[in-house]
């Protein structure tokens, strides 16, 4: 067993080719584990790893996926394969390339940029997109870690606007095979018609492949924060703020802002609020900064759905914030620690 | 009245951003968003000079070159109003505010050859703004280049902790790919007020 | 002392100088392009209307067709072009998505029935928005009735003879062109009904 | 005249230097506003290539002529008036002859104007060399600006609209990326150019 | 009378490791020679007293030099000073004393040489005499700013100090056990300790702190304190590291130790539990320092358990027998988390130790051991589901990676400091004011930021360098503060 894992070590280390190299290094760690002792005190270490760490955000996408799978059939794991396929291309060329290890973030990434596709997306599109968000929302800073956009949004991002067409006029509820281009929110903007409530909680709409299935998204969510891999504190004011402030804007302008559960129910609020916002590297240090986060990123999710020409308010919002979190931490930082008095 | 002036504001800023919808202002933005402290400098120098000049070349086009029938020059006169207006300032910052002079006076000089602030006084006359309302687009688009520069510069100054930069794409590269996402980011708003 | 003096004459006279040089060559140039400027606005007007009315010409016979077919008339402070079968194409200009757009209808205003419309200048998205000044998109709008106004429906959704498919994915163009149509041909048909 | 000879020659440095090794946009940073904004089709990017071309070389010409007779402190309000000039000129021009450029440039043509390159090599350069120098010297920096507003153009063209010059370039099926003819596609665009010519270059920023 | 105080900020509690010491105390063996450091515990190392050659008696004072701040050190064995010599304790180089033992040497109050002047009656010795047995008998190096005396055992004085705090948590992994240290039937000798302190340091009131875990103690305690005796009791929570002073001061007493600084100069003694049974064993019995009840704990003794044996005992014989086996084990002194691994098996245990642990060296975790339910991990995330007795070892569990934020060390961070942000300043070597304003030198070094983090960057590591590295460019680790000329024993 141990020789067999001597062997691949040789073949890694004896291969020319760097990219070989990274995947051996990454398959040898995944699935001997870890083999390097601490080096003086601490001399014991907690047994939670970035392999773990990455693997707690995938589980709890497991049920909406599951969802998604029942829904729509296997295509939805065919744009599942390319997304990783493409994805993946990408992380491993940068890994060879700058002789970096390769990194296990690109596993969530991977998962939940089709989730949030619609689920007649054509692959080619799903390919683009990937490979976009990778290359310029994560590669070009350096990596895993070391982002400043959620990756797997601003490939979102980028097909959204790059293929209007394909990305918001051709939904699909579940089971059906009919193409609409009504998904909830925007039955509501242009009639103010309130999907069902059950159809919202169960996933009987039309919408993105992850986004709709609210139980196995709360379920998933709930674990996520339960075992700390997510932070409570963005999702809960993030949640929180769309609920007020729709609260607040249904009564004066009903025809644009949505009631609050509504608001919370449709479209990929709560996707983005478990699984998006509580993205270690693209949300703010400070918990402070991080309720911070949180109450704008619901305030914008509101202006958006409601006044622009979009209903993707989740997605913009979280990347403005996205950008917008260096510049809280910077005041939230200011604000913690005094200047120091000049003696 | 008030809430059309409020909507060209909202517009100057997140839907017709001047730096990120018409891609104005750039070279000082790319040079000078590497610190928040120079991005706010020059932001603040730049609101001074964008609304003044506005201020100033909107009843010259309109009461002085339109009925003298001489339009052609007003490149030109544009051009040496914003010379002036900036010359006009630092001395009046050397002379009044020095504390403000220290702090953003070394920015004031590359304005005038910044795009932008042609660029404002440009969009007046094709628009045919009224006088309020250009110096409310003119203020407006100010504030949004501050915003952008401001968020970038912040990103930039979290870079220096975090980044792993490939070495072509440090500097300007990485500047322009922050920028691109949050240009795509600001779409979002699009159709939230208009121009 | 004599010396600034010195520098202060030269530093005017060069200007002065400079200025004349420049000042002088400028108005040669305007002079040159002003006609050929002018000519092509002349032209852009006078397209614009004859193809919102559906009238054939080519280049060279822009102004003989121009002439032949359409009287340029005032209508409260509008001016509008009168063709001898009663259709009246009336140039608008409103706030799109992106800027402003600029164009010409064409209708008849006993029925209330388009005759043609033509696009001059538009900003919206190319590709996006920029598709209401496709052929494609305009042509719906031929023999479509302000009844009382135009009505936007989704894209294949448009039945009535006042109703006009959006452009999917650029709903807000859409819904912006519809609204300077009603808007500028309503503010017309006042004009024409005070008149008659 | 062998061409090693001319390799070593003043006008080689000044060709070179303009061309690649202090490229305006890549390694300078400067005028890149136009740049971003025209470069959405190829015939834009020409034609503000070519305008930008003009007014380089003629202010260069004159400021040359006149280095000396300019006195050093209107000096850079000289600049500003020949170039303003000139670009007026241009803009007439294209509004006579080009109208549909004309129209879809809109104010960018103004703004040149405040290219940074043009009053840059003004400053830098014209204001002390030769006519000859100057010339090339404006040339190079001109050239080099359009290649590179042209290669982003191409980029941008044929992905955003599937044509090249107005002429399709793409299979039937193509989707065009509606993102490349807008602001953001600029950036994205122009950043990977930037880091291919950085690399290539083997330069490193600061 | 008790209180439960929980901390509001930072620390982990520790809990259900294998190879727990039980709650067991035994005597070890007589060692073949001892090495005596010449400081051990608070203070400057002091001059030996004796030669090379001469005999000494178990409990004599062999290192002693009353002109600097520090506590003599004593023979724990009779006989031969067989060298006097360098040596390195805990990576410290110090000068040691090396005592060969008699033959037929056997510990017992009658073969140590007792301090003159203690009493079994100590009610009615003066706090004079209470003084000089505590600085006599070596125990006042134990608090780690030192007991002031009358004799320069610390930088205060007697009179300056305005609070003793007693510390009784088990907040290491592995800790030694409360039961084991304080067994019933040393209750009244603890209490009495106290009040001996509280007789030396008059102005002081006196408070102790016990582990929330031992709720019987606690109660029991209450029961033997009187109201007349004025100390307060309260419960702690056992995260780590809330024994440090630089913790518990301000969790009892709301004010903070300023950086660079000690609980001491701002009046506060803190001592642990064994310490006070330490006081009252000199004053009442006349006892020096030369013993030490020690926890061995970990799956690499046969039997975790506690033993008491002679300062300057060699961890090599100390650990010989009880071994499971040397090679696949590591020792480390005192604490898992801040201690130093043992790699000559000649290191001495001095007065102040207080653990070995003997941990594997574990290379091979388990096939796809990041996907399986962890019901042995420990974690501070709640990603493991432990139903039984966690494991512990020197594994890193898991690969080095780029920082995610996750925000663990921060939250866990005792001194209520960022290093999740901190680190990055230094990893790019960006030192400057800002490093200073966000408090840098706040950190006390308790390692738990690196024993959290996900990504197993060795982030306290890089904190202590951050901090060499500021004090190299200038900037001072000391706070200055308005406090500062209120600060005790500074200069
Ligand atoms: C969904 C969820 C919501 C929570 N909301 C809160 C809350 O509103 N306030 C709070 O103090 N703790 C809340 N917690 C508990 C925190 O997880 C727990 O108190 C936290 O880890 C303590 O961390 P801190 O002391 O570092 O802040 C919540 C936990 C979960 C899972
Ligand atoms: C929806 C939800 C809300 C919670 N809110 C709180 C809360 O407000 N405060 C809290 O201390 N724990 C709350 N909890 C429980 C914490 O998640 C749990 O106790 C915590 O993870 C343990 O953290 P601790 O060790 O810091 O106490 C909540 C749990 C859930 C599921
Ligand atoms: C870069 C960009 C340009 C856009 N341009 C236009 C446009 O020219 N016209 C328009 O109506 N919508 C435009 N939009 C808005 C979106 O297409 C938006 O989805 C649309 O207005 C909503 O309409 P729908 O309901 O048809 O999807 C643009 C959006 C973006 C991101
Ligand atoms: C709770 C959690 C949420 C995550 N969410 C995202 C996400 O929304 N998008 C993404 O690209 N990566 C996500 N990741 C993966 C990882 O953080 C991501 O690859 C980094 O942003 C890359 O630096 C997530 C990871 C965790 C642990
Ligand atoms: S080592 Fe320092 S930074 Fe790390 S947890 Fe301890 S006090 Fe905080
Ligand atoms: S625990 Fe590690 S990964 Fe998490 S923030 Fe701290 S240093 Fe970064
Ligand atoms: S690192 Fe050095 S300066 Fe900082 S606290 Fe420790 S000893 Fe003092
Ligand atoms: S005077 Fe300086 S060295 Fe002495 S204790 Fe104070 S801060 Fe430390
Ligand atoms: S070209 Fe716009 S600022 Fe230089």
């Amino acid at each position: 067993m141990s020789s067999f894992r001597e062997k691949l070590h040789r073949k890694a280390t004896a291969t020319g080719l760097l990219s070989f190299s990274a995947i051996f290094e990454a398959v040898e760690g995944f699935i001997y584990g870890p083999s390097e002792l601490a080096d003086g005190a601490p001399h014991i270490h907690d047994h939670l790893e970035i392999k773990r760490f990455m693997s707690m955000a995938i589980v709890a996408l497991l049920p909406t996926t599951v969802a998604a799978v029942v829904f729509w059939g296997p295509r939805v794991l065919l744009v599942v394969l390319v997304s990783y396929l493409a994805g993946g291309l990408v992380e491993v060329a940068f890994a060879a390339l700058r002789k970096r290890p390769i990194e296990e973030g690109f596993l969530v990434t991977g998962l939940i940029f089709p989730l949030v596709l619609p689920p007649t997306v054509p692959l080619w599109i799903v390919a683009v997109g990937i490979i976009f968000g990778v290359f310029f929302g994560k590669e070009v800073f350096g990596g895993t870690g070391r982002n400043i956009f959620n990756p797997a949004l601003v490939g979102r991002l980028f097909i959204t606007i790059a293929f209007p067409k394909a990305m918001s006029t051709s939904w699909q509820a579940p089971f059906t095979d009919a193409i609409t281009s009504a998904t909830p929110l925007s039955l509501y903007k242009t009639g103010q018609e309130i999907t069902p409530y059950v159809d919202l909680l169960f996933g009987n709409v039309a919408g993105s492949m992850g986004e709709v299935f609210s139980i196995g998204i709360i379920v998933g969510g709930i674990f996520l924060l339960l075992t700390r891999v997510g932070n409570w504190r963005i999702p809960v004011f993030y949640v929180g703020s769309v609920f007020v402030l729709s609260l607040i804007g249904n009564i004066f302008l009903p025809e644009l802002i949505a009631p609050p559960l509504f608001q919370v129910l449709a479209g990929s609020l709560l996707f983005g609020a478990f699984f998006m916002v509580t993205d270690p590297v693209t949300s703010p240090y400070n918990n402070e900064s991080k309720i911070i986060f949180g109450v704008f990123a619901g305030f914008l999710t509101i202006v958006i759905r409601s006044f622009s020409g979009y209903t993707e308010g989740v997605m913009f919002s979280i990347i403005l914030m996205n950008a917008l979190a260096p510049l809280i931490d910077h005041f939230v930082m200011k604000a913690k620690y005094k200047p120091l008095e000049s003696v | 009245m008030l809430a059309s002036l409020l909507m060209v504001f909202i517009a100057a800023i997140l839907t017709h951003n001047i730096a990120l919808t018409y891609l104005l202002g750039m070279c000082p933005f790319i040079s000078l968003s590497k610190s928040l402290r120079t991005a706010s400098g020059m932001g603040v120098a730049v609101v001074f000079v964008v609304t003044l000049t506005a201020v100033i070349n909107w009843p010259i086009y309109n009461l002085i070159l339109v009925p003298t029938g001489t339009e052609l020059i007003y490149y030109i006169v544009f051009i040496i109003v914003i010379a002036a207006t900036v010359q006009l300032v630092e001395m009046l910052m050397e002379r009044f505010f020095p504390v403000l002079q220290v702090a953003f006076g070394i920015f004031l000089p590359l304005i005038t050859v910044n795009c932008m602030v042609l660029a404002v006084s440009l969009f007046l006359v094709i628009r045919d703004y009224s006088y309020l309302t250009s110096i409310v687009f003119a203020f407006g688009s100010a504030v949004g280049w501050i915003v952008a520069i401001v968020i970038v510069a912040a990103i930039n100054e979290k870079l220096k902790l975090i980044g792993d930069i490939p070495a072509g794409m440090k500097g300007p590269g990485i500047i322009f790919v922050i920028t691109g996402t949050l240009a795509l980011a600001f779409l979002g708003f699009t159709g939230v007020a208009n121009i | 002392m004599k010396n600034t003096m010195n520098d202060i004459v030269k530093m005017l006279l060069f200007l002065i100088i400079i200025g004349t040089f420049f000042t002088s060559s400028l108005v040669l140039m305007d002079g040159y392009t002003e006609p050929i400027i002018e000519r092509n606005e002349i032209i852009k007007m006078k397209s614009g209307v004859l193809n919102a009315l559906q009238i054939p010409f080519t280049s060279e016979t822009l102004d003989e067709r121009f002439s032949a077919h359409v009287e340029q008339t005032e209508i409260g402070e509008r001016t509008v072009y009168v063709t001898k079968e009663g259709a009246v194409a009336v140039p608008y200009n409103g706030s799109g998505l992106w800027g402003p757009i600029i164009g010409v209808l064409a209708v008849d205003p006993e029925t209330d029935r388009i005759r043609g419309l033509t696009i001059i200048q538009q900003e919206e998205t190319p590709g996006l928005g920029g598709r209401i000044a496709e052929d494609e998109y305009l042509g719906q709008f031929t023999n479509k009735r302000f009844s009382p106004e135009l009505e936007l429906k989704p894209e294949g959704r448009a039945e009535g003879e006042n109703e006009i498919d959006a452009i999917t994915g650029a709903t807000l163009s859409s819904k912006a062109f519809v609204k300077i149509l009603n808007e500028e041909y309503s503010r017309y048909k006042e004009l024409y009904e005070e008149q008659s | 005249m062998a061409i090693t000879n001319f390799k070593e020659t003043q006008s080689f440095e000044t060709i070179m230097n303009g061309l690649w090794r202090d490229h305006p946009i890549f390694s300078m940073v400067l005028g890149i506003c136009s740049a971003l904004a025209v470069s959405n089709k190829l015939e834009n990017a020409i034609a503000m290539g070519a305008g930008v071309i003009f007014v380089m070389v003629s202010t260069a010409t004159l400021i040359s002529l006149l280095r000396s007779l300019i006195p050093r402190r209107v000096r850079m309000i000289t600049y500003m008036v020949m170039i303003a000039s000139f670009v007026i000129i241009v803009d007439l021009f294209l509004q006579a002859f080009f109208p549909n450029i004309s129209t879809a440039l809109g104010p960018y043509v103004g703004l040149i104007i405040t290219n940074c390159i043009i009053m840059g090599r003004a400053e830098a350069f014209s204001s002390h060399n030769g006519l000859g120098q100057s010339i090339l010297d404006a040339l190079s920096n001109g050239i080099a600006y359009t290649y590179t507003l042209a290669s982003v153009a191409i980029i941008r063209e044929v992905l955003g609209f599937g044509t090249l010059l107005g002429y399709k370039v793409t299979p039937e099926s193509w989707t065009n990326w509606v993102v490349m003819a807008m602001a953001p596609g600029a950036f994205f665009v122009v950043a990977v150019i930037i880091w291919i010519s950085r690399t290539a270059a083997g330069m490193e920023s600061e | 009378m008790s209180k439960i105080r929980n901390s509001t900020r930072g620390g982990y509690r520790f809990k259900n490791f294998k190879g727990k010491p039980a709650a067991k105390v035994e005597n070890s063996t007589v060692p073949g020679k001892v090495t005596i450091p010449l400081r051990q515990g608070f203070g400057t190392e002091v001059e030996p007293v004796v030669t090379v050659g001469e005999h000494v008696s178990s409990g004599q004072i062999i290192g002693r030099n009353d002109e600097t701040i520090s506590s003599p050190v004593h023979a724990s064995v009779a006989g031969n000073v067989t060298d006097i010599r360098e040596i390195l304790v805990a990576g410290d180089k110090q000068q040691a004393i090396i005592i060969e033992t008699d033959a037929g040497f056997r510990f017992s109050n009658e073969s140590t040489s007792l301090l003159a002047g203690h009493s079994s009656d100590w009610k009615t010795l003066d706090s004079e005499r209470l003084g000089e047995l505590i600085y006599l008998s070596g125990v006042s190096a134990l608090a780690s700013g030192g007991i002031p005396t009358q004799y320069r055992s610390s930088p205060i004085e007697p009179m300056e100090v305005e609070s003793i705090l007693v510390l009784g948590l088990e907040d290491e992994p592995l800790s030694p056990s409360l039961n084991a240290i304080l067994p019933a039937s040393r209750y009244s000798d603890f209490l009495d300790g106290i009040r001996m302190l509280k007789r030396v340091l008059p102005e002081a009131s006196a408070h102790i702190a016990i582990d929330t875990a031992h709720k019987d103690l606690i109660n029991s305690l209450s029961q033997h304190i009187g109201d007349e005796d004025e100390i307060e009791l309260r419960a702690v929570k056992g995260k780590f590291p809330y024994s440090w002073e630089e913790v518990a001061v301000p969790m009892v007493f709301g004010k903070r130790v300023p950086s660079g600084h000690q609980a001491v100069n701002i009046g506060i003694v803190v001592v642990s539990v064994q310490t006070v049974l330490h006081v009252f064993d000199a004053i009442a019995n006349g006892i020096p320092m030369i013993e030490r009840t020690i926890a061995m704990a970990g799956e690499g003794f046969a039997e975790p358990q506690h033993v008491r044996v002679p300062v300057g005992v060699s961890i090599g014989e100390l650990t010989k027998e009880r071994l499971v086996g040397r090679e696949r084990y590591r020792i480390v002194r005192d604490s898992l988390l801040t201690g130093h691994a043992v790699g000559e098996d000649e290191e001495p245990i001095v007065r102040v130790s207080r653990a070995l642990y003997a941990i594997p060296e574990l290379t091979f975790t388990g096939k796809f051991s990041f996907m399986g339910p962890g019901t042995d991990s420990d974690s501070y995330s709640k990603t493991f589901i432990p139903i039984g007795k966690k494991k512990i070892d020197t594994n890193l569990h898991g690969e080095e990676r780029a920082c995610l934020s996750c925000s663990f060390c921060a939250e866990v961070c005792p001194a209520g400091i960022q290093p999740n942000i901190l680190h990055r300043y230094v990893i790019n070597e960006l030192f400057s004011e800002t490093l200073l304003q966000f408090k840098i030198f706040d950190c006390i070094e308790c390692n738990l930021c690196s024993y959290v983090c996900p990504s197993k960057i060795p982030v306290a590591n890089l904190m202590r360098e951050g901090k060499k590295r500021m004090t190299d460019e200038g900037f001072s680790s000391h706070e200055v503060t308005e406090s500062h000329q209120k600060l005790k024993g500074v200069q």
